[in-house]
């Protein structure tokens, strides 16, 4: 781990990426200390340009609401929205890729052919739907996004454990007894954790864009204010109040940029390459 | 020493990037090859033999860098040549083939087009000459049907047919020196006969100087003129083939040709011959694979065990010897039934095993275990040793402790430290890791044990150590043991009785001195016959007869 | 033969799994609540139990679940994709007169990003770590990470609005001219912002993907045989590294093209373009569910004719799929 | 960019040689007027469609008997004179003589008999509810309709507009399937133009109606209505020309203020008498807190729809008092009681009832942005007083299912009252309106004997001054109840550029105006 840990401290574009993740989690966590009140309360005269009152200062928006408290109360939601449905893709991906890399054969194809048919729908105009469906809400939307986000995993870990499978480790933990569940989850998955990590942190960044996209076309939860939904309602002004959709826009860029650059050092980090020096 | 050497290298220096576990990948080393001299340069993994080979390639791997030294090719420093002056040297002066035919070739081109590059690289001929070139060399290499072959893409050509392809290139200038880095460290051991045999046809017609990077000594006594033995990057010993092979001066040579397997049996048999205590009975085991191909095209048949039958008793060590595909681990996996074959008995002690349920087969699995071949693939990189070892008992219901204290044991007896276990495999050699796989093996107390190439990834004088615990733990533990290798030698070394593989069958089975000594089948006296280092008139065979 | 059993076995699959999906979508879709019917008459801003009655016969969704479904399957096989309530047109006319933008944005979407970004991830790759590859890198790491709905709406701004270059939206001047000349040239200038737009994302995936696949192909053995040639770095680079290093590329993009469907949805919604990405939309909020599925069906196809194409340009530069399969 | 250079520059030379003729001082002829349509509209066959985009284009293709100006005062069209029996039970018409329909066969009083007895009976069920006053309707002679009524009823004159009462042609429909007659894809109509083609996702082209029995109407040869789904890409076609005419809707109220300042931009509120749209906060009546008149009445007071109406809606249309709208007859100021904002007195109510923190579930009008942004003010305001709101997102067909349903606390909505109580305003408030299933009758589920009494009054009384007896005591009864939070009395603005003439003659605004218009 500490080798893990130095390798990664030698990417310095990687510790900015961490750096500025640390900094988005603190806003996010400080959130509701910065600005007690609502994001959605209306403090100011609408259309308040930023940087003209210390108390607002990136402005306000259409209905007079401080940008500043929306922002970071919108990290909150979009990192949250973010981590759980990269774990509920995980959640799904991760046993059906496992099950089939490790059984092989029939199981494989059908759980393959299973997961093609997800990957065949466009995943934007489905989870669209799914949202759509289940109505706007945090619930719809972290499922949706999970939904359309497990078959990558699924095949990702398949690929890794069909590779590990034939390793002969696997074969003489069959020959010393083990049964397949614990092969599975004590031998093959350990040694798969690294491409998982690398792989869903790079999906937390793509869940925060499909959010975003969800909430621009108006299938967000409109009871939580999200960077998404501030660019979409500010759509309509982008000309009279260019803040509104920049700001948001600027922090999702930051935000999912950091998020790339910390999963790219995870992967250079925890290559087997690199790992693989010490003999 | 009378005639002027091509290539003179002294005092070479290639420095390893900053955190690797030495210095220098090489140092001091110093040789010479003179025109048509098949120089060998011997020695174990990471001694240091392709990185001096590469250094004077100019092909050295990113991060590492020649620091000193100077390499003369016809009175021209390569080292301080500039890209484009090295460029010319490629090629065109020196030729180079590598271990692996597969991987060395482009996928996506055709072999008669990336024989052409060597030319057009050189700006030499036109593009029509060039592909007559091609053809000729094809056809000097000896590929058969080479207008066909000029048109195929690498993966249609088999593994010793591509190195053909590979030597064709690297001749096609006709350059004074050729390096062959492993070239046969790859193929059976029929095709790696028969490619030396080209190397040293061709370097008789063209005068080419060799310089020849190997680990086996076989193959440096069927092909070498002088030798270079190198450890841990620097020469240990230099001299005539005939000289160091026949009387090694450095402590670590002498250890290497030692460690040869003899081809003779090292354990006696036991003194008084007792009965036969039968522990396996094999008949008529069958395992086809057929590759699916959907309605309107024919599916393929591959038989990987047809009909195989024998049996093992107590104390034996069956030989299951045969080229790669010739079903040998196929059978062994039959055995344990990590394949589940299609028809055919498996008796352990008498009893049936086939047909039995999983829950059953766990039962006969502890009688019959495994030591696999990959001393890195075969242990769990994230698992601690001890665990590694207990597995089998706490899958059997040992409680953990219990299972770990007597994995310590195990570790002891197959002579590592009981520190191992609570240290993960990359901490480990590759000698040590085979030692733990055997530990692993015995941990259920098996009465059979199969181990599939146990030997093959392991330097020849780890080979040697391994083999004789093997051996050691068989007779003091009394098992039966199925060994299956590739490696005649070995075979011969460790074997009570053999079995002869080709597409799955047994085609000759027997005592070994029967066997080898007397071979009844056409393909058993190929495979003897194409045993680097066997030809009586080496260097090595002369020692050997004279030893022996 | 080989070509012809190979096309024939890909097509049957892939109208297996088009038909799986449209049942999938029928049920998710019906599991919707909302009723269509009420959606029609709320057009007319007021109504009565008899007229939602009256429609609901009309249309069939006063049938059972599977009769509905049993009654679509067999006209999607018929090619008869059903009724669009709110359109009041069949929904087979609507989604092909949709298409050809679709294909149109799309496809100068997908030779744009696989173009660029290919070759800039073999520029990249040519000079790894050096400023130049730092910049490509950084650069399709920006775009990469920027939402495209943000990337089109501040494009508007500033090509459309602020530098009045081009033009923000729509498909074309309408009924401008009837030179046909003339009228390519006007579709193009409307093509630039949409196609750039939809397109920079996946630039940025291939450049990333070009770049990482170059390097690891460089380290390949036979790139050092190529040296052992005595060949130059710049030949080496393009005849060996890229080629070998272009077919996952290849493959990636191929199943990328079902993501670029999706991204039209949002592209064609912001830039007013007349594809089905936005027809698709428009259907949802209307529970227009013929309309619906109809766009879902073309659009699943279009991925899967997507798959066949790559998997077909996979075969011809790959000649080891042939015999393998 | 070349072409259009090109063209251009071909333009000016031609408007080059007509200079030379001294400008006229009347409307000038020709040219094309370029619109914008938002949604795309189903079908332009009014008859069929009757969502408002349709109606704007089909209200150029069909007409009625009637126009009705912005004082909501009838005007001859299809019928040159008529006639209301001092009963008030016979409505006796006269019809223009020599009017042909586009495909060139004459338009006699069969046509209107079918229409109105027929067709429209069977398509159009705001249409059905007034015919049901109707006992016959018969055709004396070929220019001759006569309605005869069973009862009086009031507003039945404002029947005759085009999108309630359009003509459609006898010859084509009669025996066939209304609905997917092929007719409606192509429709024929009498109106000053006809349809020429509908490019799907892209434009819906009308071309002048050169036989049009007004004479010297039309004045333009064309119109182009472009279909433009982006809010934003409709405000930069307005601006970058190519749209002369955003009509009212089409952009959001957001851009409203910032477009009117642009060069060359005309903006009115005009046009939208006759619909009269009023939005509300509906409250289900039937459970929890919303059916206790002291919640409704602190609702009331807590929402600020001053600042709605200013920061939403660009200070357009008027900040609503009562249930009747602005212009919707028989409105009666002095009978209201009031509820201006006053955050006080809905805390003091809410304290009186003993409200302890329910959840109220607002699925909000998913009618676009200024929708949400209002439900989002909304639900602020009602959280200052310390009411709790969940907001709901939904789809169109999502919240008409929910409002069909009855699974809502409260909700917003707005609904046209076409001038008159009768027509537009009871349909919200009496108990016999109440049924499940669609979201535009008595969602909310008030019930009161009284109201529906003087409702059925109102609407039957003759003559007018019995009328408004009626409902000045409707409008006290429903105010003093508090029976939904009314907001806003609605007004779209029309924008358009300046050299876009004579637009707007009606109440019914873009949906009939292109006949007089022209551009400069």
């Amino acid at each position: 781990m500490t080798g893990f840990w130095s390798r990664f401290r030698r990417r310095r574009i990687a510790m900015i990426g961490l750096i500025v993740v640390a900094l988005v989690v603190a806003v996010a966590i400080a959130a509701p200390y910065l600005y007690p009140q609502s994001p959605w309360k209306m403090v100011q005269r609408p259309f308040l340009p930023p940087f003209a009152n210390a108390l607002v200062p990136l402005g306000t928006d259409t209905l007079g609401r401080n940008v500043a408290s929306g922002l970071a109360h919108g990290a909150q939601v979009s990192l949250l929205i973010g981590i759980v449905s990269t774990l509920v893709a995980l959640a799904v991906g991760v046993p059906i890729g496992a099950i089939a890399g490790y059984f092989g054969g029939i199981v494989d194809d059908v759980l393959m052919r299973f997961t093609e048919f997800f990957q065949t729908v466009p995943s934007f105009a489905l989870a669209i739907v799914l949202v759509a469906i289940f109505q706007p809400s945090l619930t719809s939307v972290i499922a949706a996004i999970g939904v359309v986000g497990w078959p990558p995993v699924a095949r990702l870990v398949r690929g890794e454990v069909l590779a590990q499978r034939r390793r002969e480790y696997v074969e003489a933990a069959i020959l010393a007894g083990q049964s397949n569940f614990t092969i599975i989850t004590r031998q093959i998955l350990p040694n798969v954790v690294s491409p998982i990590v690398v792989l869903a942190s790079l999906m937390v960044a793509t869940a925060i864009l499909l959010e975003s996209s969800l909430s621009f076309l108006g299938l967000g939860d409109p009871s939580v204010m999200s960077w998404g939904y501030m660019i979409g309602a500010a759509r309509t002004v982008v000309r009279q109040a260019w803040w509104l959709s920049f700001f948001p826009g600027v922090a999702i860029l930051i935000t999912v940029l950091a998020i790339n650059l910390v999963g790219e050092g995870l992967a250079e980090a925890l290559d087997p390459r690199s790992s693989r020096d010490h003999h | 020493m009378s005639e002027e050497a091509i290539l003179s290298v002294e005092n070479l220096a290639v420095e390893l990037p900053a955190g690797a576990d030495r210095l220098f990948a090489v140092e001091g080393v110093s040789f010479e090859i003179r025109p048509g001299e098949t120089l060998a340069i011997v020695g174990e993994s990471g001694s240091g033999k392709s990185m001096s080979a590469n250094a004077v390639m100019g092909l050295l791997p990113p991060g590492t860098r020649v620091a000193q030294g100077i390499a003369k090719l016809d009175g021209v420093d390569l080292f301080h040549l500039d890209e484009a002056g090295m460029r010319a040297i490629r090629g065109r002066r020196i030729g180079m083939i590598f271990q692996e035919p597969m991987t060395a070739l482009d996928p996506l081109m055709r072999v008669g087009e990336q024989i052409a590059e060597v030319f057009e690289a050189h700006g030499l001929l036109t593009p029509a000459e060039r592909r007559a070139r091609a053809l000729a060399l094809l056809t000097e290499v000896g590929i058969p049907e080479p207008e066909r072959a000029i048109h195929a893409y690498p993966f249609q050509l088999s593994g010793g047919q591509r190195q053909r392809v590979m030597i064709a290139m690297a001749l096609a200038l006709d350059p004074v020196l050729l390096i062959a880095d492993e070239p046969t460290t790859a193929l059976d051991v029929t095709t790696q006969a028969q490619i030396l045999k080209l190397i040293k046809e061709l370097q008789r017609k063209h005068g080419t100087a060799v310089m020849f990077i190997t680990h086996d000594f076989g193959v440096v006594a069927d092909i070498a003129d002088r030798v270079v033995v190198m450890r841990q990057g620097k020469v240990v010993e230099t001299g005539t083939a005939a000289a160091v092979l026949g009387d090694p001066q450095h402590d670590y040579t002498k250890a290497l040709i030692a460690a040869i397997p003899t081809g003779h049996p090292e354990v006696a048999p036991p003194a008084t011959p007792r009965a036969r205590e039968i522990v396996l009975e094999v008949a008529g085991l069958t395992k086809t694979y057929t590759t699916s191909g959907g309605f309107m095209r024919p599916a393929r048949v591959v038989h990987a065990v047809k009909s195989v039958s024998f049996d093992l008793a107590r104390g034996e060590t069956l030989g299951v010897v045969g080229e790669s595909g010739s079903g040998k681990s196929s059978l062994g996996r039959c055995l344990v039934r990590l394949i589940e074959p299609e028809a055919g008995s498996i008796k352990i002690e008498g009893a049936e095993t086939m047909g039995q349920s999983i829950g059953q087969m766990r039962q006969w699995r502890r009688r019959m275990q495994m030591v696999f071949q990959d001393p890195y693939g075969s242990l769990n990189p994230r698992s601690r040793v001890g665990r590694i070892v207990a597995e089998g008992p706490i899958a059997a219901g040992v409680p953990v402790k219990t299972a770990i204290a007597k994995a310590a044991d195990l570790l002891a007896m197959v002579g590592l430290d009981a520190s191992a276990v609570d240290r993960f495999p990359h901490e480990f050699s590759g000698g040590q890791r085979q030692r733990i796989g055997i530990a692993r093996a015995l941990a259920l107390d098996p009465r059979i044990i199969i181990a599939d190439e146990a030997v093959s990834a392991l330097d020849v004088s780890i080979q040697a150590q391994v083999l004789r615990l093997l051996a050691d733990l068989k007779a003091r533990l009394d098992l039966a043991l199925i060994f299956i290798t590739h490696d005649l030698r070995v075979a011969a070394t460790i074997c009570d009785k053999v079995a002869v593989m080709q597409r799955g069958e047994i085609v000759e089975m027997g005592p070994v001195g029967q066997v080898f000594g007397d071979p009844q089948h056409d393909y058993t006296r190929r495979l003897i016959a194409a045993i680097p280092g066997r030809s009586e008139s080496g260097p090595l065979g002369r020692v050997r007869a004279a030893g022996a | 033969m080989q070509t012809l059993w190979f096309l024939s076995s890909r097509l049957v699959k892939g109208i297996l799994v088009v038909l799986a999906i449209v049942v999938l979508d029928f049920f998710l879709i019906h599991f919707a609540p909302g009723d269509p019917a009420a959606v029609m008459a709320g057009e007319s801003g007021a109504t009565d139990e008899i007229f939602l009655q009256q429609l609901r016969v009309k249309f069939g969704l006063d049938q059972p679940l599977m009769t509905q479904l049993g009654l679509y399957l067999w006209g999607v096989v018929r090619l008869d994709l059903g009724y669009s309530y709110r359109q009041q047109m069949p929904v087979l006319d609507l989604v092909m007169d949709r298409l050809p933008a679709t294909l149109i944005l799309t496809g100068a979407a997908f030779v744009f990003s696989l173009v660029i970004g290919v070759a800039a991830g073999a520029w990249a790759a040519a000079n790894k770590d050096r400023p130049l590859d730092r910049a490509i890198t950084t650069i399709s790491l920006i775009f990469y990470a920027t939402p495209l709905f943000w990337m089109a709406l501040m494009s508007v701004l500033v090509f459309s609005v602020w530098l009045d270059w081009l033009p923000g939206f729509g498909f074309e001047e309408v009924g401008n001219t009837d030179n046909v000349f003339e009228r390519v040239l006007d579709v193009s200038r409307h093509l630039v912002l949409p196609a750039v737009t939809l397109g920079l994302f996946f630039t940025a995936v291939y450049v990333r993907m070009t770049r990482s696949s170059m390097i690891e192909t460089a380290r390949m053995d036979f790139v050092k045989t190529a040296r052992a040639k005595g060949l130059t770095e710049g030949v080496i680079l393009r005849r060996h590294v890229l080629r070998n290093a272009v077919l996952p590329v290849v493959t990636l993009a191929g199943l990328q093209a079902g993501q670029m469907v999706g991204g039209a949805v949002m592209t064609e919604t912001v830039f007013a373009w007349p594809g089905i990405g936005r027809l698709m939309y428009e259907a949802l909020l209307q529970r227009d569910y013929n309309l619906l599925l109809g766009v879902f069906l073309v659009s699943a196809a279009m991925v899967v004719v997507f798959n066949i194409l790559t998997d077909w340009v996979y075969r011809l530069v790959d000649p080891r799929i042939e015999v393998a399969r | 960019m070349k072409a259009k250079l090109l063209g251009t520059l071909a333009t000016s030379l031609v408007l080059a040689a007509s200079v030379a003729v001294p400008a006229l001082a009347g409307p000038k002829e020709g040219g094309r007027a370029n619109v914008v349509i938002q949604p795309e509209p189903p079908g332009i066959m009014t008859g069929i469609v009757q969502n408002a985009p349709a109606q704007m284009v089909g209200g150029n293709i069909f007409e009625s008997l009637l126009r009705f100006d912005t004082e909501l005062k009838p005007h001859p069209q299809l019928a040159t004179s008529w006639e209301i029996s001092p009963d008030g039970l016979t409505y006796t018409f006269k019809l223009h003589p020599g009017v042909k329909w586009h495909d060139g066969k004459p338009f006699t009083s069969a046509d209107v008999v079918f229409s109105a007895d027929k067709f429209l009976r069977e398509t159009n069920p705001r249409t059905r509810a007034s015919l049901a006053h109707v006992e016959t309707i018969t055709a004396p002679d070929d220019l001759t309709v006569v309605f005869k009524l069973k009862e009086t009823f009031g507003p039945f004159i404002r029947m005759f507009e085009a999108g309630t009462l359009p003509m459609v042609p006898k010859h084509i429909y009669e025996g066939t399937d209304f609905k997917t007659n092929p007719a409606n894809n192509t429709p024929i109509g009498t109106g000053p133009f006809k349809f020429a083609e509908w490019v799907k996702g892209s434009h819906i082209r009308l071309v002048k109606n050169p036989d049009y029995y007004e004479k010297g109407l039309p004045h333009l040869d064309e119109i182009y209505w472009h279909v433009i789904p982006d809010a934003a890409a409709r405000s930069v076609a307005f601006e970058t020309g190519k749209i002369d005419i955003l009509p009212g809707g089409s952009v959001e109220n957001f851009d409203v203020a910032r477009l009117a300042k642009t060069k060359n931009a005309c903006i009115t509120d005009k046009g939208w008498e006759f619909f009269a749209p009023q939005a509300w906060l509906w409250f289900n009546h039937r459970q929890g807190v919303t059916a206790d008149a002291r919640f409704r009445k602190a609702v009331s007071y807590a929402i600020d729809r001053k600042f709605a109406h200013e920061a939403l809606w660009n200070g357009m249309g008027k900040v609503s008092t009562g249930p009747f709208a602005d212009s919707t007859a028989f409105r009666d100021e002095s009978a209201l009681v009031k509820y201006d904002y006053d955050p006080a007195k809905a805390k003091a109510l809410l304290k009186e009832m003993g409200y302890k923190g329910e959840v109220i579930r607002f699925p909000y009008m998913p009618y676009g942005e200024t929708w949400q942004r209002w439900a989002e003010a909304i639900k602020q305001n009602l959280e200052d007083v310390g009411i709790k709101v969940e907001l709901i997102a939904t789809d169109v067909a999502g919240w008409n299912k929910k409002m069909g349903d009855w699974d809502f606390d409260i909700s917003t909505t707005y609904l046209y009252q076409y001038g008159d109580p009768a027509l537009g305003v009871s349909r919200a408030y009496v108990s016999t309106n109440i049924a499940k299933g669609s979201p535009f009758n008595n969602v909310g589920g008030y019930a009161n004997p009284e109201v529906d009494k003087l409702f059925a009054e109102g609407a039957t009384a003759f003559p007018d001054s019995a009328r408004q007896k009626a409902y000045s005591a409707v409008q006290k009864k429903l105010s003093e109840d508090a029976v939904y939070a009314w907001l806003i009395d609605l007004k779209f603005p029309t924008i358009t550029h300046c050299n876009v003439k004579n637009l707007i003659t009606t109440g019914i605004g873009v949906n009939d105006g292109f006949k007089e218009a022209w551009i400069e």
